[in-house]
């Protein structure tokens, strides 16, 4: 089998995985609840206003049809109506949105970078100063709570030495970059706006760090361990005992095995970085999908809920298939050895 | 996906301690793949309890991790009666003490409603193991009978069970137990349940590959020689293979829970105010910042320590077993 | 036993310190190989014969392994005492490894291009470094000459297909395959010494005669030593022309392979040549009970719990190597006469 | 008392985007044999060759496609339930790896005591006895019997193995490379206790192994087999001394041996070339054509029939026409 039919099938079982998220957030947000309006309009509301709710958000209809209209909504554009703000979900998301994206996509690569460096470091030095240096540390990222370490980061860097901002995208007073990709940072270097290109940078360099915390501690450890697992390899051994230079080994050999796996983890934390960024940009005040998330929650607002979901559960599916494709790419047992 | 993932399940099942890879002092940990010299009777010395008892306590950090646990147990089963100021915990308010930093009458503190931040985390270690250990229950229960199913079964059945989980797992967990909270009015029962959502098909995933591996073994196909029914193959063989598995793994994760849940406490979709939980009481404390620090110093630091606890105590008890989580 | 010898090892004592104790499981072993010479070392599994192996390769995992004493000599140079660099080349100019199970010893991510090119280039060099690396893919004329000396490699190991293979990942080569390959790479760089670890055991049997056979051709034709670990003594008989036998760390027996055949001495080789089945029909009980527990061996010679002429003395002392012909050396009182009397 | 009829099977393959049915592993191509009562058939071959598929089916823990088993005059191919359940009673396999084949998680006299139980033969409080003299007839120590298997050696193993099938007294045992994965002295020790077992009970043993010299030594008749197919079937005197098909022949000149006088006995040498091809893609004519050093254009055609030489079964073309 192929490269191609390999990521043919990779692509085509995406599929029902977005079909199955779709269903699950449906049921979980429309089917359990029983009546969403009752919920969302609260205890005071007449009958009329009901009915008429039901009306116009199509919850008269039976249950199948309902979801026919979200899918087929949801794919022309149109996301429903907040039960919040009042806008289109759509609207709302073309504004939050960016700001998550910036912050995880930030907050990712630098774990991606810095996990990997450090995993290697800790790996070639096992059990020397640098190993426990970075062992500590990635304990601690992974057993702190988010939220917590970001409360704390932000009393000492911001509040007590106020090296840099509590919270917020962009320093009050500042004009935001003209919107092109919606991502700040992108945005204002393009149009060569150095002084809000500053301040975004300000801003960002807490909640990223603070998001990073988890993936760069996995990222570290599993890097780590993939790399000192090589080195029991039968393979590793022989060239080893061929007498080959240890460098060439380390860092031609034993890294790409490593990276395959470390690849995989990156996808994961990307996914689980869309999660906790919903604690992050509460303590950081934010502006992004998870605080909208949150709101959404407390007020019912299904629409709202369900397009955010779907739209992070898309994002995850086609990161998943880029990893898919690299591994592929990395690792020729996947093309190969799948049907053996 | 699910290949990758299978790649990872050691990672995934091995506890975040161990991958660090911390030294054992005393004694040398290292493979002996490769060397058959100490196979059959030269590996194994001791049997049975004995066996696993001397295999938990060769690692310190294990007895680290029992202790850790005990303590914060017991602090939760005895809040009653060893809080310095147990009614704070139950409703009581003391406006003229509120907002007090640190002292000797209140070692951590008071919050805004005057009441005593100690005695609030002690009954906070009440709620949060006990619905850690609910939810751990309910997941384990659920991926247990999923993924022995799946595994046993395999065909469609198995296609079905695997792909559902992968639905689960694709969306981040936290987003998942966040959406599965609309359905309800948030308290703590709600909050179990999300979690649960959230959590099983990492369980039926562990579980099915554990089913999976054990029925390669030959041992399956004597039983079916035998004559065994299917059932009892089931519950006779393939049961006593996962039982530690999951125990391991019960007792890695409800740190991990622990922390799971705060996190909902503090977006205001767990336990709810006055009740004392660690996650609520950080959520509490975050406006009274910068200056009233200890409101939410304190409870993560026992958020943190409970994670580590049941992480050290689930090595050791990977040890005591003797459970290959990995590959 | 002189230190012309290209390999020699004197007094060998391996340890291995694991949860339970201390196990020693290579115990003052002496062993020479001379130059030109096929030596086999044969015993059963768990005897100690691949922890020698690796011992002398340097790729014994230490911890838990030990070196507790002894010397490894290789044309006279204490391998022991020598820096790990300068061990890494040496091993690259002058030694070789057949390994034992051909599915895990190749790279399963790289092509056998990659890994041939880079174990020819850069085997024996002390170190690389990433512009060298790189320089050695813009030489356009040295990578063909390797390429070429590649494929002649894999041709005379009886590749058919030597082109295809070398584009081929492992995952994409059968067993045999794999085995050539690596005896193609073994050889490259024209070593003067190679340990090959039961290098058919994992094979089908008509494919492990083809492997045993190429390896012999090759070995013999170019003048290579080898060290060759089986426990099988009708393999040992075809291609060595020494042989030692290893029983629970210790060497037992050791004579050249006509020798040996014609006139075992030592309990253990008779009850292991007994347990052999013959092709005319003939098979024994074996040799009763189980190897001993490394971590408590039994007093005396190791092999007495299970040997049939036991002595008293043998339960007392562990009898030394004694020579009762040229080159003929056993361990064991039955062939000492005061002892024996004792 | 056994009688193996155009037996078969093949494994399904599935590839291609949608998971379809792109193939068939033929791991069994059509095996006839007949075994006396007390006898021993061994089935020789290397890997691919299918005689561990065969095994798995006399006891039928694996079902044929097609073709039948007649044991004691029934067909046992199709039994389902209870009828199988019987028939489990009295067929019953030794596994090739010891490990593998135990338990971890339950004590040797769960094991052993498992066929009893499950077919619910003697009273709950004879089983025991049962159990114990058949540890005795193992030649193990009682007190193995509340031990955990990874605390025993492969040897011990297998005879906890050897003795979980005897248990019940089986008519027929099939017995997978049962010394395989042991060492040679284990092995011996091994072989003689299957023997003295057989001698004692009554056994007929299907003897499934890759050593010739080994089969030599407890078989009564030999099927050679390759790809999935017989390729020589003889009793094991006549097969060893005169063996024709040029693939034994083969098999047989490779022989490892420990002396002059055993060297003298086999044939010359014959070097094989090439490696097994897949039996996902069985080449057609004669499976061995495409390594047989005596192959001519028709073995690449047409595939030989196994013809019967006086109770001498051979399949190839040269033979066939010498004949």
């Amino acid at each position: 089998m192929g490269y191609g039919s390999y990521l043919i099938r990779r692509l085509l079982y995406t599929i029902p995985i977005i079909f199955g998220i779709s269903v699950l957030i449906f049921i979980l947000t429309r089917v359990i609840p029983g009546d969403p309006v009752k919920l969302a309009l609260g205890p005071d509301a007449t009958p009329d206003m009901i009915a008429q709710a039901r009306r116009i958000w199509n919850l008269d209809k039976p249950l199948y049809m309902q979801y026919i209209a979200f899918i087929v909504g949801f794919f022309t554009g149109d996301w429903g109506i907040s039960l919040r703000t009042y806008n289109n979900v759509l609207a709302d998301l073309a504004r939050f949105a960016p700001a998550t994206y910036e912050l995880t996509a930030v907050a990712v690569s630098f774990s991606a970078l810095v996990g990997i460096l450090t995993g290697i470091v800790a790996a070639t030095h096992k059990d020397k100063w640098q190993d426990h240096i970075s062992r500590i540390l990635s304990i601690g990222g992974v057993s702190m709570p988010l939220f917590w370490s970001g409360i704390m980061l932000q009393l000492l860097i911001a509040s007590y030495f106020k090296l840099l901002p509590i919270g917020g995208r962009i320093g009050d007073g500042v004009t935001p970059p003209v919107h092109v990709t919606g991502f700040y940072l992108l945005d204002s270097l393009f149009s060569g706006n150095w002084i809000a290109f500053w301040s975004c940078a300000q801003h960002i360099i807490l909640p990223a760090f603070v998001l990073s915390f988890p993936s760069l501690a996995n990222i570290n450890r599993l890097v780590r361990s993939a790399m000192i697992d090589q080195r029991s390899k039968d393979y590793v051994i022989l060239q080893e005992a061929n007498g080959m230079p240890r460098r060439l080994i380390v860092y031609k050999y034993m890294l790409k095995n490593s990276l395959a796996s470390a690849i995989t983890m990156i996808a994961l934390m990307f996914a689980y970085s869309l999660g906790g960024v919903a604690l992050v940009e509460a303590v950081f005040f934010w502006p992004g999908m998870g605080n909208y998330l949150v709101q959404a929650i407390h007020f019912k607002d299904f629409n709202a809920i369900m397009s955010v979901v779907v739209l992070v559960g898309i994002i995850i599916v086609a990161a998943n298939f880029l990893v898919d494709l690299l591994y592929g790419y990395l690792d020729p047992r996947i093309r190969y050895g799948e049907e053996r | 996906m699910v290949q990758r993932s299978l790649q990872l399940r050691r990672y995934m099942t091995a506890s975040f301690f161990r991958l660090a890879g911390i030294p054992i002092r005393g004694t040398i940990k290292k493979s002996l793949r490769g060397i058959s010299v100490l196979e059959g009777p030269q590996k194994y010395r001791l049997e049975g309890w004995k066996r696993a008892t001397s295999r938990f306590r060769r690692n310190p950090l294990s007895t680290t991790g029992l202790v850790i646990v005990i303590g914060l147990v017991l602090m939760g089963l005895l809040a009653d009666y060893i809080a310095p100021y147990p009614m704070d915990a139950k409703g009581r308010v003391d406006f003229i003490n509120k907002l007090l930093p640190p002292s000797l009458e209140h070692p951590f503190g008071t919050d805004e409603a005057g009441r005593d931040v100690l005695s609030r985390i002690m009954f906070g270690a009440r709620i949060d193991i006990s619905s850690a250990v609910t939810v751990q229950l309910l997941v384990t229960f659920v991926g247990v009978v999923l993924g022995m199913v799946a595994g046993y079964v395999g065909g469609k059945t198995n296609v079905i069970i695997m792909r559902t989980a992968d639905v689960f797992i694709t969306i981040p967990p936290l987003v998942l137990a966040l959406a599965a909270t609309t359905a309800f009015t948030p308290d703590i029962t709600t909050a179990i349940l999300a979690v649960t959502i959230a959590w099983w098909p990492w369980y039926a995933r562990l579980v099915q590959s554990v089913v999976l591996s054990v029925k390669e073994e030959q041992f399956i196909e004597a039983s079916r020689a035998i004559g065994k029914s299917p059932l009892s193959i089931v519950f006779g063989d393939i049961f006593p293979n996962i039982v530690s598995v999951v125990t391991v793994k019960f007792t890695l994760d409800i740190g991990f829970v622990i922390l799971f849940m705060a996190s909902l406490s503090f977006l205001g979709l767990g336990v709810q105010p006055p009740t004392p939980a660690w996650g609520t009481m950080i959520s509490e404390g975050k406006s009274y910042l910068p200056e009233r620090w200890w409101m939410s110093a304190f409870p993560g630091i026992f958020i943190l320590l409970a994670v580590i606890g049941f992480s050290l105590l689930g090595d050791g008890l990977r040890d005591a077993f003797d459970v290959q989580l990995e590959e | 036993m002189n230190t012309s010898n290209l390999l020699t090892i004197r007094d060998l004592t391996i340890d291995f310190t694991t949860y339970d104790g201390t196990a020693r499981v290579v115990d003052d072993l002496d062993l020479y190989v001379d130059r030109g010479e096929i030596v086999s070392l044969v015993g059963e599994s768990g005897c100690g014969k691949t922890v020698t192996a690796k011992a002398v390769l340097g790729i014994l995992p230490m911890p838990p392994g030990k070196i507790a004493e002894g010397e490894i000599l290789f044309r006279g140079q204490d391998l022991l005492k020598t820096k790990d660099k300068d061990l890494q080349v040496l091993r690259g100019k002058e030694f070789g490894f057949v390994p034992q199970d051909p599915m895990t010893f190749l790279n399963p991510i790289f092509t056998i291009e990659t890994q041939m090119f880079d174990m020819y280039t850069f085997r024996g060099s002390p170190d690389v470094d990433p512009l060298q690396y790189l320089r050695s893919f813009r030489d356009s004329r040295r990578r063909a000459d390797t390429v070429q000396r590649a494929l002649d490699m894999l041709r005379r190991v009886n590749i058919p297909d030597p082109d295809r293979v070398l584009r081929s990942y492992p995952v994409e080569l059968s067993g045999g395959m794999r085995q050539r390959v690596l005896i193609a790479m073994a050889l490259m760089s024209r070593p003067s010494f190679m340990i090959a670890d039961e290098p058919a055991t994992a094979l089908d049997v008509s494919i492990g005669e083809q492997i045993n056979e190429v390896l012999e051709t090759r070995v013999r034709e170019e003048g290579i030593s080898v060290l060759y670990i089986t426990h099988d003594l009708g393999v040992a008989r075809r291609l060595s022309d020494r042989i030692y036998v290893m029983y629970a760390g210790h060497i037992v027996e050791t004579a050249s392979t006509q020798e040996l055949f014609k006139g075992p001495k030592h309990p253990y080789t008779l009850g292991l040549l007994k347990s052999v089945p013959k092709i005319y029909g003939e098979i024994s009980r074996g040799i009763e009970g189980v190897i001993p527990d490394y971590y408590n061996p039994p007093p005396g010679c190791r092999f007495h719990p299970r040997c049939p002429h036991a002595m008293p003395v043998c339960r007392r002392e562990r009898p030394a190597l004694r020579e009762i012909r040229a080159g003929h050396r056993v361990a064991c009182y039955l062939y000492s006469e005061e002892k024996k009397n004792e | 008392m056994l009688r193996v009829l155009d037996l078969k099977k093949y494994f399904p393959m599935t590839g291609g985007l949608l998971k379809r049915k792109i193939g068939e592993v033929k791991a069994v191509d059509g095996v006839s044999f007949d075994v006396m009562k007390s006898d021993t058939l061994a089935l020789v071959g290397e890997s691919g060759s299918g005689k561990t598929t065969v095994g798995k089916m006399l006891v039928r823990i694996l079902k044929p496609t097609s073709g039948s088993i007649f044991f004691a005059n029934e067909d046992i191919a199709k039994h389902e339930g209870d009828s199988l359940k019987n028939y489990r009673r009295m067929a019953q396999m030794v596994f090739q790896d010891p490990t593998s084949s135990l338990n971890p998680r339950r004590k040797i006299l769960d094991i052993v005591i498992d066929p009893l139980n499950v077919h619910k033969i003697g009273l709950k409080s004879e089983r025991y006895e049962m159990v114990t003299r058949m540890m005795d007839r193992v030649e193990l120590p009682r007190d193995f019997l509340y031990r955990y298997p990874h605390s025993l050696s492969g040897g011990q193993k297998q005879r906890v193995g050897i003795a979980r099938a005897v248990i019940m007294n089986p008519a027929l045992v099939v017995l997978d490379e049962p010394t395989a994965s042991l060492d040679v002295s284990v092995q011996a020790n091994i072989v003689s206790l299957l023997k003295e077992i057989q001698k004692e009970y009554g056994l007929t043993y299907v003897f499934i192994s890759h050593n010739l010299s080994l089969v030599r030594n407890i078989a009564d008749w030999v099927t050679v087999m390759y790809l999935g197919r017989a390729m020589e079937m003889a009793p094991t005197e006549q097969l060893f001394t005169k063996p024709m098909h040029p693939y034994t022949i083969a098999l047989l000149s490779v022989v490892p041996t420990v002396s002059e006088e055993e060297e003298k006995l086999l044939p010359e040498r014959v070097r094989l070339e090439g490696e097994i091809p897949s039996s996902v893609r069985i080449p057609k004519g004669c499976r061995f054509a495409s390594r047989c050093p005596k192959a001519h254009e028709r073995c690449s055609s047409d595939e030989p029939p196994l013809v019967d030489l006086g109770g001498h079964f051979v399949r190839c073309h040269q033979i066939e026409e010498g004949a």
